[in-house]
Parts: structure tokens; sequence; C-alpha cells
């Protein structure tokens, strides 16, 4: 007999974290559409309103003094889960919106494989609630239980295109590495457990206070490995240029953006929340791994001949800066130890985004991208050439673009912290990080051989105009986050920065 | 007119014009274009004596970055000089550039915007964004219009620049952190930390680091001796109208960050390093000018002889004396108009023949005798005949550098041997270019035509009016100077 | 009153200067709407006109006169030079011989440079330094006279590679600038230390603080680097000992240029300078005894090679330097008004035999050796004439002015007991003698040697020659020594305004008769020599190869720096520039890529191998921390 | 003598690491998975030691998850396999070496 205060407590949880658990509602409305055999269009259509409703939701519902700890204490519903829930919706509609012309696509790949296209959204919907569980889990068993679900969930959207080796491949490498890295978080889980004996991040923290094991250490040890493979920094990544390059373009985004966005989440309420007091142990072993990851990312990429891959990298070495501002995220630190890690993360998966889009929008799916297709690119289609350069100058950090404020930011933060040093290295990776950019906008631009392969493709036939809202979204994004950051960033990350997310990670500024 | 609008129009109408000439259609693009340029000009013409103008917006609130925009005489000048030289590119651009013609022009007035914002900066981090953002159009315009091997060059030029100028990054932010530990308040604006950090000074150890940080990006820029390998390649592979303004004004955004913001912000360590940037100076000019007389290509050897000049200016800048100050920033105009019409006298017959070995011409006084007389009147400048805009300037800075105490008589005798060198590989061009048989390339020159003379008179006049009466420019530059070196401290003065 | 006096000196001074620069603007176009007659009549009367004014001038001012017209270089308050104006005994003296000699050239170029196409750009070339030439000796700043310095170099450039077609004029010229470029090296070095030690570049506040004593050693020492400086610019615009192979390559232009520039007036300068600032040099005796010996050498030196050379211009460029190195001998010797007396009277009489020269050229229709000439005492009689007693009067031969001159110079270096220069003095005064019979005998007497037809010069050249040749021989009466009887009027002229050395009343016939003997025996030898003249090479034996090689200097120079020069910047192009710098850059890219090459080969795309990589790492990991834990 | 906390680790130990080489070594995709089953029961066996260990059911939840998740891994696995199959013919792993352009 369960007992009615139970029953009625899980209610009033479900009404507050209605946007979590509503990606799995919409998961399964399209599920029951289909087994009700609607027409593809009618379920495909569905999946974008629902995507749009918790997107409105979302914003409307945003309030940044909530702070509630929900079903019994697994889960924290507090500005940081929202807005990166929110961050995880955009992105999906992103990817939702890029997949939606393969529909139309005349060519046999995308006839053969499409038919399934509805699955593939259902997959992404799941992903998208692994995320948002993953983000506000404050409970060992509700943060494996979100990885879990979005890692699930990409292993099934990497292999969508079944006809094609490239991107079964793909899966399977992803499936397996990712397998074992589950493997790796798990003994981090349990280990973590072992010394602690408890799950819940609050009591872990408490414990640990009172007297930290030597399991501890080992705990640390695996955790950080974990976090870092999803990130893919540098000793983990070798799954990450052959998937990104294999899986479809929209699943790369996804993956590039997503899991960060993810790892973001769940990495500062374990890092600076459960394992705050032994920075000592985990600290210089993160910052070593994102140093690597931006310095051997970036050199790495200098040979790389598929574009796709080429992009794999740079994420790569953005991963590292992402983890640079994770590290910088010490509540002790500055008065909104969040904003730079924050704004990071959300210029950067929109910019990457819109590349992503604008890649789908040029590649001819049937061969591999490779760099000298878009050998003089611009002479035929300048239009998407200006786009491209745009996005490269954003990636790459060149000053009047949005890339560049976010790295200040970082910078300016390491600098606070005293990390001059690694700011140094960083200014380093960046710098070789504009070599193959400028590469590319050299061969783009200004080579005056006969024009790559790149130029002859159609690419893909945008007839719902959905690629070109993306593209353009991003590059405003790009260039205004430039020339004002005013604009979005005091209002979004300086009203979330300074309000304290008093999940046990601002422990500090109650004591 | 109010400062704002009057500020706010300098850095904005330079940004439109780039916008219009995107979408103009092509047939009259090129008076478009000059007509936009006029516009600018006559527009920073109007503040002629006019008192300093200020004007700031927020950039970014939280971090109490803002868009400050400050003029002075000192970035007035430059102002001017860089929408003088850039009237004239476009008017040249109109007839030289046919293909790609619409994307040139945008590009080039994208150029100007930034130029021009980053001249007006008083915020640092606003002074950084457009000290790059200079960078993107000028790549484009060496890597799609340039010569041969313009993608070495232009590879070569943006790396070279983006990286010293991302140490000048991390430099700029310890400094903007540091005023924020000791006030605990967030602000990049250069008057405010200047004041602060003269009353408390910070230890040597750190600020000789922020100061190294903030002279390599400069140094790189200049282009000071070690650091100038990528100048001749830049040069020889720029269009002429790309050449011409990366002469004129982007070389000598690298002096005026120097005096306007490395040395008035760390005095001591400017003064702890004065000694050796001054050899390196003086090496510049030495090493510049022999061998700038070894070049075969026209081009390249106008390049070395840039080097070989901003030598001087930072030779006269580190020797931090008031006559040294005003004498450096004179030859930085009288270097950007002489420089600039050397590049469109060398333009003038590239265009026609498409050749910049000087071997393939001579004898160009009997073919194009109107050519040799501007030829001949810029090269002198260039060697800095007294009476000729060169001079004045090389004089004041040699003249301010042996009173310093900072510097060694003996190395300003040999920055004085940069003198004769000078005259060697003028008079060398010259002789090969001008006398002699009708070589080669010289027999299908043709001589000037009406709108090369509107073209080149302007430059010419600047040249003597500056030569024989300096003091039209020399007053308003004193006044700045005599203010920065007032909050100079003691041991400069 | 004073200030409408002033006024008036304002307006000649202005107009004296003033008028050719506005010719030299005009000429270059108009003449081809005017016609070269009018033209040139035109320009030689501008020349006329201030030459007029500088007449006034020297008649009106009694001491002297200090006008500023415009500000030029001023750093806020401090005023470093302006355009203004020092007239006085030492200027207009020198004002005098500048705008005479330079009118009467002008009418001699009318005729010289008939039907060359370059008629106008010749005479704004002119003008235009004349207008230099006058700024430099009248200004009352050191920049006002580095401005004239500069120009004069400018200007002699021009006019020497004025026929350009050939190459070698412009490499004349080309050389000419670089090494006067030397000069004003020495002499900007001057102008920093001057300004160091006193702090203005403004000579009569200059003099007066020398005068007032009182230095201190810093002062002192970089007075002394000022001296240096101002000998090393002398001897570079004068053409002395180091800095003199410029000359006789500057013979490549028009001959009135070689007569103006390179014999009256440009080369002058130097002694001017000195003069001018002999109140500084007397601070340091030691620099006057460099000038001196620098003096005495180069007149010796280049009276040697005058003997051996062929080409008639030459011969009297080698004469030139010679008569300069006399000049700055008396300088050095604390003899300021011999040496000026000298640069008077050797203007004249060089003016006169270059000009002749000139008219004999082009009557042989442009051949310059004299080994092709001869016998032209016929075809030529009004040149031969006026030829005659300027040889006359360079060889010293009393009543004329060169051996008036000549004598005070060597009665001064007598009398400041330097046995070594009187011997050196009296060795060059019998060389000049030999060479210019030699030139004398070649050219006008003997067969001739040459198959033009020859023609005696149309009226206009002559008429200057007649002149010229009345001035050379009358000049002596200037500053007629009061042994024989004169009014020495010259150095009463200077007073105080130079320092003069001992000056002794009493004649000494002895040394006047075995001055006399020298030239005459100089004349006799030539005469022995040359009477019988047949062409060909008239000094055959080996050991005359040094002095036929003009002592190889040329070569030297090339050698030592040119050479090592092209070599330096070869050296800087290509191993630094290219080499080091852009090597080690590329290094590092290529070090870059082939670091990339081999990461790439780590992606073997087997799947285990990932997985390997991803418990590598963790073990790395472990192996940090506990290493960082204990 | 009883079997404490240690051994049960060592067992879990013991058999993580033959999952691992497993893992490593074998060539068939099929015998990966199942290696990879065996690394994930290992983990379970520590799980459940350490609940026993401090007397609360946290470790039994996750137990009970990682079963699922190891299900749900295995269903993912296999459909990817037999898609391999279906293209390669053959489902060794070494020979899935498409992407290494």
């Amino acid at each position: 007999m369960i007992e009615t205060d139970l029953l009625a407590e899980f209610w009033r949880d479900s009404q507050v974290a209605f946007p979590v658990w509503s990606w799995a509602l919409s998961a399964v409305i399209i599920l029951s559409l289909q087994i009700v055999g609607v027409r593809r269009g009618v379920s495909v259509g569905a999946v974008g309103l629902c995507l749009l409703g918790m997107i409105v939701y979302a914003i409307w519902s945003f309030d940044p003094a909530l702070n509630e700890s929900l079903y019994f204490g697994s889960v924290n519903w507090d500005p940081l889960a929202q807005s990166l829930n929110g961050l995880a919706l955009v992105i999906s509609l992103g990817v939702y919106l890029m997949s939606l012309p393969g529909l139309f696509s005349d060519s046999k790949l995308f006839r053969l494989n499409y038919h399934q296209y509805p699955e593939f959204l259902t997959c992404l919907l799941l992903s998208g609630f692994g995320i948002a569980v993953a983000v506000s889990a404050v409970d060992l068993t509700s943060f494996f239980l979100g990885f879990e679900a979005l890692s699930i969930g990409t292993y099934a959207m990497c292999g969508f295109f079944r006809s094609q080796i490239r991107s079964t491949e793909a899966a399977l490498k992803y499936l397996f590495v990712g397998a074992f890295a589950t493997v790796v978080f798990l003994w981090g889980i349990a280990m973590l457990y072992g010394a602690t004996g408890s799950t819940g991040y609050a009591d872990i923290a408490a414990t640990i206070a009172v007297g930290p094991e030597p399991l501890v250490l080992l705990a640390c040890i695996f955790i950080t490995a974990g976090l870092a493979f999803k990130f893919a920094l540098i000793p983990f990544h070798f799954y990450a240029p052959e998937v990104y390059d294999g899986a479809p373009t929209p699943v790369t985004a996804f993956m590039a953006t997503a899991m960060k966005v993810a790892v973001v989440g769940a990495g500062i309420r374990l890092f600076w929340g459960v394992l705050g007091d032994l920075s000592h142990l985990w600290l210089p072993m993160w910052l070593a791994l994102c140093v690597l990851s931006i310095l051997v990312a970036n050199v790495w990429a200098l040979q790389q001949r598929s574009l796709k891959k080429l992009f794999a990298f740079s994420s790569i070495s953005h991963a590292g800066y992402i983890g640079l501002a994770l590290l910088v995220a010490d509540p002790s630190g500055s008065e909104w130890p969040l904003f730079p890690v924050l704004s990071y993360i959300t210029i950067y998966s929109l910019m990457s985004l819109g590349l992503f889009a604008l890649v789908t929008w040029m590649e001819n799916r049937d061969e591999v991208f490779l760099i000298e297709d878009l050998r003089a690119y611009a002479r035929k289609n300048l239009g998407r050439s200006l786009l491209l350069a745009v996005f490269i100058a954003g990636m790459a950090g060149f000053p009047p673009f949005a890339g560049f404020v976010i790295k200040l930011m970082v910078f300016q933060a390491l600098i606070a912290q005293g990390y001059v040093g690694v700011a140094l290295l960083a200014v380093v990776g960046s710098i070789i990080g504009a070599i193959y950019y400028l590469r590319l906008l050299v061969s783009i631009f200004m080579s005056s051989e006969e024009s790559g392969a790149a130029s002859g493709w159609s690419g893909m036939l945008d007839r719902l105009y959905s690629i070109r809202l993306v593209v353009g979204l991003t590059v405003l994004v790009t260039c205004i986050g430039g020339l004002f950051p005013n604009v979005f960033a005091d209002r979004i990350f300086g009203v979330l920065g300074r309000s304290s997310v008093n999940t046990e990670i601002s422990r500090d500024s109650s004591e | 007119m109010a400062d704002s609008i009057f500020l706010l129009g300098l850095c904005l109408i330079p940004a439109l014009s780039s916008v219009i000439t995107a979408l103009a259609p092509v047939r009259g693009i090129g008076k478009i274009s000059t007509v936009l340029s006029g516009v600018l000009f006559v527009w920073a013409l109007s503040h002629w004596g006019g008192a300093d103008r200020y004007f700031s917006f927020p950039w970014f609130e939280a971090l109490g970055l803002r868009y400050s925009l400050h003029l002075d005489s000192y970035s007035y000048l430059l102002i001017l000089l860089s929408s003088l030289l850039g009237l004239l590119c476009s008017f040249y651009a109109s007839w030289a550039v046919k293909d790609k013609a619409k994307a040139y022009h945008s590009l080039f007035h994208a150029l100007q915007a930034s130029i021009i914002a980053c001249l007006l900066a008083e915020d640092l981090l606003f002074f950084y964004v457009f000290f790059e953002a200079m960078l993107i159009p000028m790549f484009f315009l060496i890597g799609i219009w340039g010569g041969k091997n313009r993608l070495y060059a232009t590879m070569k030029f943006f790396l070279y620049t983006f990286a010293g100028s991302l140490f000048m990054l991390i430099g700029l932010l310890s400094l903007y952190v540091i005023y924020y530990q000791q006030t605990g308040e967030w602000t990049a604006s250069f008057p405010v930390l200047r004041d602060y950090f003269s009353q408390f000074p910070i230890a040597f150890s750190t600020e000789k680091w922020i100061f190294l940080s903030f002279v390599l990006a400069f140094a790189i820029k200049v282009p000071l001796f070690p650091f100038h390998t990528w100048l001749p390649d830049a040069h020889t592979e720029a269009p002429t109208a790309g050449s011409v303004i990366l002469a004129g004004i982007l070389l000598k955004i690298g002096t005026y960050g120097l005096m306007r913001f490395a040395l008035p912000l760390f005095p001591e360590s400017a003064m702890a390093f004065a000694t050796p940037l001054c050899v390196l100076s003086v090496l510049g000019i030495v090493v510049g000018a022999i061998v700038a007389w070894r070049q075969v290509d026209m081009k390249r050897l106008i390049a070395y002889s840039s080097v070989s000049h901003l030598g001087f200016v930072t030779l006269g800048i580190f020797s931090m004396t008031e006559i040294g100050w005003n004498g450096a920033y004179l030859q930085m105009l009288s270097h950007g108009i002489t420089t600039g019409a050397l590049f469109f006298l060398v333009g003038f017959i590239y265009d026609q023949r498409h050749s910049r070995e000087i071997e393939a011409y001579g004898g160009l006084a009997h073919k194009a005798p109107i050519f040799v007389v501007f030829f001949v009147v810029s090269s002198l400048s260039s060697v800095g005949l007294p009476g000729l805009n060169g001079f004045v300037g090389e004089f004041l800075i040699l003249l301010g550098s042996f009173q310093s105490v900072l510097v060694d008589p003996f190395w300003v005798v040999v920055a004085t041997t940069g003198v004769i060198l000078s005259a060697i590989y003028t008079l060398h061009l010259i002789q090969k270019i001008c006398y002699g048989e009708v070589k080669r390339e010289a027999v299908g020159v043709v001589d000037f035509g009406r709108r090369e003379w509107l073209l080149y008179s302007p430059l010419v006049l600047l040249m003597f009016s500056i030569g024989l009466y300096p003091s039209w420019v020399m007053d308003s530059i004193y006044e700045t100077t005599s203010l920065i070196f007032s909050m100079m401290p003691e041991a400069v003065r | 009153m004073t200030n409408d006096i002033d006024s008036i000196f304002a307006v000649l001074s202005g107009v004296a200067v003033l008028l050719p620069l506005l010719g030299a603007g005009l000429w270059f176009w108009l003449c081809p709407r005017l016609g070269e007659k009018l033209t040139g009549y035109a320009a030689s009367s501008f020349l006329g006109i201030s030459f007029l004014c500088t007449l006034i001038l020297f008649f009106k001012v009694d001491s002297f006169v200090q006008l500023e017209f415009a500000r030029w270089i001023s750093v806020g308050p401090s005023n470093l030079a302006s355009f203004s104006v020092l007239l006085d005994p030492l200027s207009l003296a020198l004002g005098l011989v500048v705008t005479g000699v330079g009118a009467l050239i002008h009418i001699y170029s009318v005729g010289y440079m008939h039907g060359d196409p370059g008629f106008g750009r010749f005479f704004s070339y002119l003008n235009l330094f004349v207008v230099a030439m006058l700024i430099l000796i009248w200004s009352d700043n050191l920049l006002g006279i580095f401005l004239g310095w500069e120009g004069v170099g400018l200007c002699s450039y021009l006019l020497i590679s004025f026929w350009n077609k050939d190459l070698a004029n412009a490499q004349a010229g080309k050389k000419a600038f670089i090494v006067n470029r030397i000069g004003d090296f020495g002499f900007l070095i001057a102008m920093f230390c001057l300004y160091r030690a006193f702090g203005t570049l403004n000579i009569p506040e200059l003099l007066v603080l020398v005068r007032e004593g009182g230095l201190a050693d810093w002062q002192l020492e970089y007075s002394l680097w000022a001296c240096l400086g101002l000998v090393l610019g002398a001897a570079g615009k004068s053409a002395q000992i180091p800095l003199f192979v410029w000359l006789p390559d500057a013979m490549a232009g028009p001959t009135p240029v070689s007569a103006l520039i390179h014999a009256a007036t440009m080369v002058t300068a130097g002694v001017y300078l000195v003069c001018r600032l002999q109140g500084l040099f007397l601070l340091h005796p030691q620099v006057l005894e460099l000038v001196a010996y620098m003096g005495g050498a180069t007149a010796f030196f280049a009276a040697t090679i005058a003997i051996f050379q062929f080409d008639i211009k030459k011969v009297l460029a080698y004469s030139t330097i010679s008569q300069l190195g006399l000049m700055f001998l008396a300088v050095g010797l604390n003899a300021p008004v011999a040496a000026y007396f000298h640069l008077i009277t050797h203007a004249f009489f060089k003016a006169l035999l270059f000009l002749g020269a000139g008219s004999v050229i082009h009557g042989m229709h442009h051949e310059q050796d004299m080994r092709k000439m001869g016998g032209l005492r016929k075809k030529m009689p009004l040149s031969f004439w006026t030829m005659t007693i300027g040889v006359l009067a360079i060889a010293g031969i009393p009543p004329l002015s060169g051996f008036v001159s000549k004598d005070e110079i060597l009665l001064m270096t007598k009398l400041a007991d330097r046995p070594w220069l009187y011997g050196l003095g009296l060795a060059t005064a019998l060389m000049t003698a030999f060479y210019m019979g030699r030139l004398w005998f070649m050219t006008f007497f003997g067969r001739t040697r040459s198959d033009h037809e020859v023609h005696e010069s149309p009226a206009n050249m002559t008429a200057v020659l007649v002149v010229l040749a009345s001035l050379s021989a009358v000049a002596g009466v200037i500053n007629w020594p009061r042994a024989w009887g004169g009014s020495e009027w010259l150095s009463s002229y200077f007073g105080d305004l130079v320092y003069q050395g001992s000056v002794d009343s009493q004649v000494s016939w002895g040394s006047l008769l075995m001055k006399v003997g020298i030239a005459v025996a100089g004349l006799g030898l030539a005469w022995w020599k040359y009477r019988a003249f047949v062409g060909g090479d008239d000094f055959r034996s080996s050991s005359f190869r040094l002095f036929k090689g003009k002592y190889f200097i040329d070569e030297i120079y090339d050698f030592l720096f040119v050479r090592n020069l092209r070599r330096a910047g070869e050296l800087c192009w290509r191993v630094v520039d290219q080499g080091m710098i852009d090597g080690s850059l590329h290094l590092l890219g290529r070090l870059a890529n082939s670091v990339a090459l081999r990461f790439k080969r780590l992606q073997t795309g087997v799947l285990q191998a990932y997985v390997l990589w991803v418990w590598i790492g963790i073990i790395v990991l472990l192996f940090g921390a506990w290493s960082l834990g204990s | 003598m009883t079997i404490g906390i240690a051994h049960l680790l060592f067992l879990s130990f013991g058999i993580f690491a033959i999952g691992l080489c497993g893992f490593l070594t074998r060539r068939n995709a099929l015998s990966i998975l199942l290696s990879l089953e065996l690394m994930l029961n290992s983990v379970n066996i520590a799980l459940v030691s350490f609940s026993k260990l401090h007397g609360n059911e946290g470790g039994h939840i996750i137990y009970f998850l990682v079963i699922t998740v190891a299900a749900c891994e295995t269903a993912v696995g296999l459909a990817i396999i037999l898609n391999l199959f279906r293209l390669k013919k053959n489902i060794r792993v070494d020979e899935a070496t498409e992407l290494r352009v």
C-alpha cells in the first residue's frame, strides 16, 4: 500500500520538474503515433511542435530564485539546470531542423534510411531527456541514469544511415568505446559509494568533509576519466574524429555540443559540489588534461584531410577551453564563478551548431567531405563561403566575433585565479588553431587553381528553409555576440552568474 | 557638432560605406567608393583644430568594458592621414582594380572602419579588439588581389601579428585583473588605469613582463628589427592600394600603440628596457637599409626602406625625450605620405607593365618625364633631404635621442649612418629605373594623365608643406606630447 | 629709423634669394614657349638682379645685419631653426662671388648649351643651385646652412647627371651625392654635439657662448667632436683628402656646371664653414692643425695626379682640389683672410680656365682629350689669349691675382714656421705651374692633331671669357699686401670678425724671388717637354703607373667599403632574414606538421587501440595522482 | 575466516581484469560484447559488496540500474553488429577501418 502522501509529493515534484520529463513524454507521444500508424510527416511535425512547446515553457518558467530538490533528493531543479536544459532544447531543435530536409532529398541514401526518421527523432528526444536528468542530478543514481540515457540514444543515432558502412562503423566504435567509458564511470560511482556509504551528493560531501578515505582518490580518478572521455579530452579522444566523420552531420552537431552541455552540468555539480574539498586531487589532473588537449588537438588537426575530422579536433580543443572554464568555476574564486563556463558553452554550442548545419547544407553524403573539395569554393557560391568564413573566424577566436569574447572570459578568469602560465599555453594553442583555420579560408577564397569537388555538389535541397534558419540565427549570434556582447551576456549570464546556485556548490556563501 | 555624433560618424561612415559598396551595382562602384571616402575625409577634416572629444557607451557592462572613444591630436592626425590615403586609394582603385571590384572596395572600407575605431579606442580591450580586427580585411585584400605567392605572404602576415598581439592580450588582462584585485572594480579604460598605476605602481618583476608583452605585439606591428620579416612579403604581394594603406597606416598603429599605451602605462620598465630597444631600432635602421640595397624587386626595396624609416621612429620613441617623441610622431606622418606616394608610383608602372623587377626598367626619364619628377621628389623625401618632409622628423629624432640619457650617443651616430645608406639604395633605385638607355619594359610606359596628376599632387604638396613649414602639424603634436610627458614620472622628463 | 633700414635689407636679401627660386620654377616649362635665347637671358638677368642686390647690400651693411623671415623647425617653445639671414663681411663677400660669377656663367651657358633638348631644365637647375648656395652662405643657423648644404648637393647631383641617357653620367652624379652625404653625416653629428653642448644651433649665440668661455669639460669634449664632424663635412663638400673622389667624376656634367659648382662656388662652402665657425675651432687648436695638414697633403697629392691626366677637365678638377687644399692649409694656420683672398681669386681664374676649356671643347665638338687637340692658337685666338692669362695667374706669375693670393698663403705658412707644410706648398706651386704649362702647350701649340674642323666660340661665350680674364688679372688688388704698398683691404674689411694669425709687414725679397723663380721654372719645364709634342703617352716608364692610376684610391674605396657593404647586405638578407628568422619560423611550422603526421599514424582505426589509450590515460592519471597525493 | 570486503573487491577486480583482457584481445564483435557484460557485472559485485558493508540499499539500487542499462546497450550493440554483418558479411572488428582516411 503506497502512502498517499508519497504519491502526492511525487505528483507535486513532477509539476515543478515538468521540463525534465516533458522530453520523455514527447518521445512517448511520437512512439504512440507511430504505433497508430500515422503518416511520417505528421509525427515529424509533432516532434517539432513538442520541441517548440518545451522551449516556450522553459523560457516562460525560468525563475532564477527557484531551487528545489525533487524526487526525494535525486534531482535538483535550480537556475543552472534550467539554463542548461534550455540550451539542450535549443540544440535539439537545431539538430531537428538540420535533419529535416533529409526527408525531401532525392539521393538513394536518404530515401532508403529516412523511413525510420521518426524513430531517429525519438532517440534524439530520449537523449535530450538524458541531458536534462544528467544536468540536474544531485544523486549518483540519477547522474548515472542521465548519462546512460544520453549515450545509448546517441549510439543509436550514430548508426542512422544503416545502408552506409561509414555510419555503422562509427556507431560500432562509439558504442564499444562508450560502453568501456561507462564501466569506468561505474567504477568511479562504486568507489565513491563504497568510500562514503551514500549516493546523495550532499551526504557524500559531508562524509568527505569529515575525513576523506584513500578509496576516494581512486573514485576521483575514475570520475575525472569518465567526464574527460565524454568531453573527448586528449588521451580519451581517439573515438571522436572517426565517429564525428562517420556519423550523419546533424548527429555530429548533437555530439559536439549536447554532450559538452551534459558534462558541464554534471561537472560543476560533481567537481565543485561533491569533490570541492579534494580539489588538490582532481584539479591538477583536469588542468593537465585540458591544456594537453588544447595544444595537442590543434597540432593534430594540422594534417587532417577530412573537413569533419578537422572540426572534430577543433571541438576537442574547444572542450579543452570549456574544461579550463570549468576549472575556474571555483565558488570561492570570483563573485560569479559560473559566468565564463556558461557563456563559453552557450556561444560555442550555437556557433558549432551553425557550422555543422552549413556543412550538412554543403556536403554530398555519398563521399567523404575532404578539405581540398572546398578549393576555390567562393568562386561559385560566395554566400555559403562568406557564412563559412564567419563561422571559421568565430571558432578561431578572431576578435570582432563572439568566439573571441568567450575566449576573453576564460583567459580573464584564468588570470584572475592566478593561472597565468595556463593562459599563455592556451594562447599558444589558439595560435596553432589559427593556422588550420586560415588555411581553410585561404583555400576557399584565394586559391587560383580550379575549384574543388564541393562547388560541383548541389548540396541538401533546403525546401523548408530550415537549415537556412539555423545558419542565419547562429551567424547573427556570432556577429552580435562579438560586437555587442552586452545584448545577451548581461541579461542571461549576469543574472545566472550572480545569483548563487544554491546546490551544494555554493555552500561557502551560506556558511 | 556634439562629440558623440562626430565620433560615431567617424566610425560608422566607413562601416556603412563598406556595406553600401558591397550592395551597390558593379558598374559605378569606383565612383561610389571614392565619394564615400571623400565624405569620410571631409567629415574628419571638419574637426581641424578642435578640442579633444570624448564619448563612450557600454560594450560589456558586467566586466566594466566600454566602447570609450577619445580623440586627441595623436589619434586625430593619424585618422586624417588614414582618411586621406583612403580617399586616394579608392580613387586609384576605381580604375586600377577590375576583378571583384565590389568586394575590394567593401573590404577596403571595412579596413578603414577598424583602423579608425582602433585609433579612437581608449579602452584597452576595445583597442585590442580592433587592433586584431584590422588584420581580417587586410588578410583578404592581400590574399585575393595580391601577387604571385600571396598565399604565403598573407598567412605569414596574419599569423605573425595575431601571435604577437595574443601575448599582449594576456598582458592586458593581467593588468585589468591586478586593478580589480587592488580596487575591486572592473574597468579597462586607459586613463583610469594609468592614473591608478602611476600612484601605486605594480612590482617591477610583474610590470616588466606585462610591458614586454605590450612591446612584443607593437614591435611585430611596427616592425622592430628581429620581427620584420613579414613586412617585405606582405608589401610585395599586396595590391597597390593595399600596400599603401599597409605602409601608410597599419605600421603606424604599432608606434601609436607604443606612444599611447605601452610607455605611459609602464614608465619604469620602459626606462629599464629603453637601451636594448634603441639598439634594436638602430640595427633595424642599418640592416633595413643595406638589405634594401640588395633587392631586385621595387616594392620589396621600398618595404625594407620602411623597416629602416620606422627604425628611426622607434629610436625616437624609446629615447624618451620630448624632441624625440615629437620627431617620431612627425616621422610617422611623413613616412605615411612618402611611402604611400612611392607605392602609388610603383603601382602606376606595375599596372602598365606588370613587372616589379628593377632590371626590367631603365631610361624612364625619356619615356615618362613627369612620372620621373614625382618619383625623384618622393624618393628624395624618403632619403630625408632638408626642405622635404622626411628630413624634419628624422632630424628631430636623432637630435632628441642624442640628448637622451637612456641611449649611448654612439648608437645615435650609428643611426645617423642610416642617412648615408638611405641615399645609397634610393639613388640606386632612381638610377636603375630613370636613367640610362630606355630598356625592355620601359618602352611601353605611358606618362601621367590628368587623373594621375590629381592623385599625386596632394601628396607632393604635403611633402613640401611639412618640409618647409612643419609647425602647422608640429604645434598640435607638441601639445599632446607635453601632456603625456607631464604625466610621466620625474626621471623621464 | 633702424627698422625701415632693416626692411630695405629684408627686401634686398629676399629678392636676391627668392627671384632665382622663382626662376628655378619657371624655366623648364617656359623654355619651349619662349625659345632658348629669351629663357637663357631671362635666367641670366634674374641672376644679374640678385647680384645687384648683393652689391647694394655689400655697400649698405656696415657691421652685420640679422633678419628673420619665418619659423622653420620649432618644437614647442624652443625654436631650433628659422628662415633667417645673417649679412656680414664673410657672407657678403662670398655672396658677391657666387652671384657675380654665377651671372657670367649663365650668359656663357646660353651659348654653350645651345641646341640641347634640356635647355630649360638646365637653367632651372642652375638658378636653383644659386638659391641653395645663397641660403648656405647667408643663413644664420646651422640648420639653415645644412638646408643650403644639401640643396647644393642635390643640384650638383641633378646637373652632373644632366645628360642621363648615358649611364656613366648618372653613375658620377650618384657618386657625388653619396660622398657629399658622407660629409653631411659629419655635419649632422656636429650639429647634435653642438646642441647637446650649447643648447642652440644659432651661430651668433653659439659664438657668444664660446667666447664667454668657462665651459665644462663635457661641453669641451662634445665641441671637439663637433669640430671633427664639421671638418668631415667640409672635406666632403670641398673634396679634401678622404672624400675628394667625387670631384674628378663630377666632370661628367656640362662644363658651365663644372665651372660654377665644382670650381667657383660649391666647393668653397667647406672653407666658408670653417671660417664662419672659427671661434669654435679656436677652442681646439689640434683640430686646426689637422685641417692644415689635410689641406697641405691634399694640395700636394692632387697636384701629382693632375700632371698625368689627359682629359682637360680632369686636369682642372685636380688643380681645383689642389688649390682648395692650399685654402684649407691657410685656414688651418689661422690665416682665414689669406684663404678667403685665394678663394676669391681662385673663383675668377679657375672659372676662366674651365670656361676656356669649355669653349675649346665646344669648338672641338665635345672632344676633351688633350692628345687630340694642339695648335688651337691660331684657330681660337680669343680663347687662347684669355686662357693664357688664366694659366699665368694660376701658375703664379707676379702681377696677376693668383701670384698675390698664393704668395700670401705661402708667406703665412712660413711665418707659422711649419717647415714641412711650407715645403709642400712650394712643391705644389712648382707642380701647378708645370701641369698648367703642360695643358697650355698641349692644347694651343704644336700640330693640330684633331681631324675636326675647329671654329672659335660664339660672342656671348668669348665676352664672358674676356671679363673673367680681366677680373683674374686685376683681382690681386683686393688684398694687395702692405709690404708692397697695398692697402690689404680685405683683412681690414673683415676686421675682428675672424682671428688673424701673426702678420709681418716687411717684405723679404729673397722668398719673393724664389716663388717667382718656381713659377717660371715650372712653365719652362713644361715648354721644354711639350713644345714638340705629337700626341701619344708622355710619361711611358712604368714607375709612373701609381700616378697615372690616381693612386688607385677609387679601387681601394670600392674594395674596402662598397664591396663589403654589398656583401653585408647580402649576408643580412640571405642569412639573417631568410636564414635565421624565417628559417626558424619555417622550422617551427615543419616541426608542427611532422608531429601532426606522427599523431595521425596513431589513428589506426582499430577499436581496441582506442580503448587501450583510454586505459593508458587512466593509468597515467593514477600515477600522477598517486605521486601528487603522497 | 569470514569473507571480508577486501576479498569481494579482489574478486570484482579479478573479473574486471578478465573482462578487460577479453575486450582488448578478441577480434569478434560478439565476444567483445560478452566481455563488456563481464566488466559490468564485476562492477555490480563491487556495488553489492559496498552496500553490504554500509548496510544500506544504495548499492542495490545502482545495481538494478546497471543491469537495465547493460541490457539496453547490448540490444543496441547487437543491432549495430547485425547491420555491420549485413554490410560486410563479417563482424571482425579489426577490419572495420573504413573511417581511417
